[in-house]
């Protein structure tokens, strides 16, 4: 049976990763799963410079789902190099690093940082819902994202990925800024903007009042976004939003995705991934699938 | 990969308070490495809720396999876990954080305010010193007779109708309570005033501080405080609470 | 203790009122509910003709929340002259009636119809997901949303709320060139667009593909985009997405609904309407609020 | 005003083949006014699924106030349904639908496929007239036997191991069966032939159709089946299968 996948012309052992944000750089999560098992360990988005992130209350819980507003909290690239990614390489896993900036030149000057290092992509978070300036500005309008892919593009040889943002009339029309700008991948979808109010205390329960939503709850705005571009573009995708399960992992797939991140379970069970990458095997066994490749798209 | 999320059998969950339960869970791969100030993360049986519960362990006895937590049923998590019957299993992940460093033969106080009393309780029984026990509630007092075997115990109530009227250092002071070191826990307010207090007379001072979660180990960064220096993890004045404490030296935070 | 609220010049007893689709006109929930305790009904989307909706499946179940693409199946104008006012006329309640179209001469051929009929705003659905003509066009660009609403208000002199569609970048811009174009109050958020696809079987669960997200998962989305609404505009807003209970009712209340809708939660509870309302007086109570128009957008 | 959702009590559930569960659920409000035919929805305790689950009634004792109900345990409802242990309590609205127009005295024939066998059940006990059972299945048989006391039963199986080899079609040939009245249940593809026999042999010919449904009562204009006629609510050629069926004559119905 074959679970490796050719991504953005990486080859990795299985299409399971885990969201940026959700699993720090692994080392926490490493207590519980072996991180040899994964596709690929996706970090925490990392920026230039140290960035200290929001006040807190930063998450609360939602109905079948959370809202977050960390507000890309991060060491910056010089801690993330010396310290990070040597801890992931201790791993044979695949190594995807998210890159979060509030200007052109901040995303420039990380991804510029890492060319030399040795990891395999470079997901740029242009979608951050809780970052004041910067971030979504260049999620929201097809135009500035073709403007930044490419900018991006020049300043690396690493394959990039550009995460979209849900937020959008037009999922399919930013897709194809950040293709014709010559982006390698496409990784959908961010957190859906939402918000929580404590009807007790009548105020927001969170200090940034608005929040990022996760979870299975948006599971089918995943698989709907997916499914849209994956039929209008040729670069490939790494989904995401909600899974929380082997199935919910091969919606995604069978919708278009190449890979699959995993972000909101691992706080509700950090064994998530590894279940994930059991229960595919076991689906593809019961269905006499010999190679994962052939589950790609196959709904149209 | 030492760590695993872990069945626990409901012994007795019962009413102590008006909204505060007590909660025997037998589950001894917990109870055979809690120390006290841990918390664990509780997971309910309710498909709605994602999140975890992280909620302090109030007694341990790692002989029997039991852990108890006394927790306020104020959130739609928390009146879940309330309704629980004996013999109800839920999964639980723990024990997670750093617990109170015990700081043996030297004098200490431990004070805590409301729904931070009861980790207090495994540490005045640990706990090898000369010690008193201050409490403080707004109103209705619970669990403070438990603390009597292992210490004196003081309490401020803010409706004055037991103790001392007002908070916990209205009542060290009425009490001339004094110490080497401060065991704290409880809302932020009163650790605030217990910083204030215990620096200012060159005590030891070890707080235990709360904040909202999601993963509870520390790769989320949901729940930081700040800090008086960088921190290790990002370098930037946020410790987490779920990791690098709950408890903290009272100079290494910023309240 | 006041309940009722004024909308768009109406008074209702109170802010409970159902979301379009979810209640047909009444007449199958009146074994349950006794519509003399809702503020107001809101009927299921009327077109000039009968529409005969989308093939079948129509609906799924999410985690949290549901898909439909029932795609407005409804007898049209004349049955719901001569049946469904009449019926809702025997009840001491308001009559919301939501209506469709595909082009801007079906929608003004209804609300021309509508105009001398005793009912008391009409809600116009510009953002149904599963429609495949007309409905969403008007919904997502802001200036067809800007030039239907002109051309309704043109030809009634009922109140006239736009429905607006949570799948756009910008919920204020449509907000704002709905409140430019004479709307006297707006109403969301309608259901966001999702996919579910049969793992097992390989296939898409909904007949249409896609189909409109709603229930508890989206409520979140919802209280965000009517804050931010609220917060933007002069003019009410009927709040709705995925309200459950009494609190979920008075987080968008808090956050600026004037009024609320209750949709998915009927299928889930056929008493949910008049449960929440019950939920409400009694946080009013426990709460000493006399007059719930205090609550109205509360939370800033 | 008339209905209302009751909570019932499950007395057994059990596996009666490798996917099939019977069971037992006492509720009086429902078992009273049960005719076959009919349904309830059925709210699984999971707060992640939202949506009733409808299941067509098997058997119905009005006297002791229970209603019987065999399912598949297939999709995640289904089977978390299958899990529930006897005790559970359940929320149930019902009965709902119209079932079948019994014509007492007229020459019957039950067909039942898979699934859809169940409510027959029920059917064939109050069913006063000449009867035979013809009941298709896949492979595995179930249910087949409680249907000895009431009438003569035929069996088609898809593997050829029990009764007839093929379809319930095959099996009316094979054992030259007759009837004035066809009432029958399962897969669409069984109800389009058998309408087609029926009405080729001037049958009267009642069908329960299934469709995926939300509220389970008529408001939500999700459950629709194809008619041959302008529908009396939308006048679409679309009818109700939950408010106005499951069960139609099939004449009114396009397969």
């Amino acid at each position: 049976m074959n679970l490796s996948v050719d991504f953005c012309g990486v080859s990795f052992k299985n299409p399971i990763t885990v969201a940026s944000g959700t699993f720090g750089s692994g080392a926490e999560y490493s207590e519980f799963v072996d991180l040899n098992k994964l596709g690929a360990v996706t970090t925490k988005g990392v920026a230039n410079k140290p960035w200290a992130g929001n006040d807190t209350p930063r998450v609360c819980e939602t109905y079948g789902g959370m809202l977050n507003a960390v507000g890309l909290q991060n060491p910056g690239i010089d801690v993330f190099i010396k310290r990070d990614i040597p801890f992931l390489k201790q791993f044979d896993t695949g190594i995807i690093v998210n890159v979060c900036g509030h200007s052109e030149e901040e995303y420039i000057d990380v991804v510029e940082r890492l060319s030399d290092q040795d990891v395999d992509i470079l997901e740029i978070n242009v979608s951050c819902p809780n970052v004041k300036e910067g971030g979504i500005a260049f999620g929201q309008k097809p135009d500035a994202l073709n403007h930044i892919t490419k900018e991006i593009k020049k300043h690396t040889n690493k394959p990039v990925v550009m995460k979209l943002s849900p937020n959008v009339t037009d999922i399919v029309e930013m897709a194809k800024a950040a293709e014709e700008a010559g982006a390698d991948g496409l990784s959908l979808i961010n957190t859906i903007t939402g918000m929580k109010i404590d009807v007790d205390r009548r105020n927001f329960v969170l200090a940034n009042k608005t929040g990022g939503l996760s979870g299975p709850a948006i599971h089918p705005v995943a698989v709907r976004m997916v499914y849209q571009v994956a039929n209008s573009v040729s670069i490939p995708i790494l989904g995401m939003g909600g899974v929380m399960n082997a199935y919910d992992a091969l919606e995604l797939m069978l919708a278009g995705a190449t890979m699959v991140s995993v972000g909101t379970a691992n706080f509700v069970n950090p064994f998530a991934t590894v279940e994930i990458i059991e229960g595919i095997k076991e689906y593809m066994e019961r269905n006499n699938i010999d190679d994962i490749n052939s589950l790609i798209g196959a709904v149209k | 990969m030492s760590l695993s999320m872990i069945d626990g059998k409901i012994l007795s969950n019962e009413a102590i308070s008006s909204d505060c339960y007590s909660m025997m869970i037998s589950v001894s791969d917990i109870a055979s490495l809690a120390v006290p100030g841990q918390f664990v993360n509780i997971y309910v049986n309710n498909e709605s809720k994602l999140l975890p519960r992280p909620i302090s362990i109030c007694e341990v006895d790692a002989y029997k396999g039991t852990i108890r937590l006394v927790y306020r049923a104020v959130g739609a998590g928390t009146k879940e876990l309330s309704s629980y019957l004996e013999g109800t299993v839920i999964k639980l992940l723990g024990p997670l954080g750093n617990g109170y460093e015990l700081l043996n033969g030297k004098k200490a106080m431990l004070i805590g305010g409301g729904i931070g009393i009861p980790p207090l309780l495994e540490l005045a029984k640990r706990l090898d010193a000369d010690k008193s026990v201050v409490l403080g509630f707004r109103d209705e007092i619970f669990l403070a007779d438990e603390f009597k075997d292992y210490a004196d115990v003081y309490i401020a109530s803010e409706d004055g109708k037991t103790g001392v009227k007002g908070n916990v250092i209205d009542a060290i002071r009425e009490y001339k309570l004094d110490a080497e070191v401060i065991y704290a826990c409880g809302p932020t307010p009163m650790l605030r005033a217990i910083k204030e207090y215990g620096l200012s007379n060159n005590m030891i001072v070890q707080l235990s501080l709360e904040e909202r979660m999601a993963c509870g180990i520390g790769a989320c960064l949901a729940c930081v405080c700040k800090t008086a220096n960088v921190d290790d993890h990002s370098f930037v004045n946020n410790s987490r609470v779920c990791k690098d404490g709950p408890v903290f030296r009272a100079e290494e935070v910023v309240l």
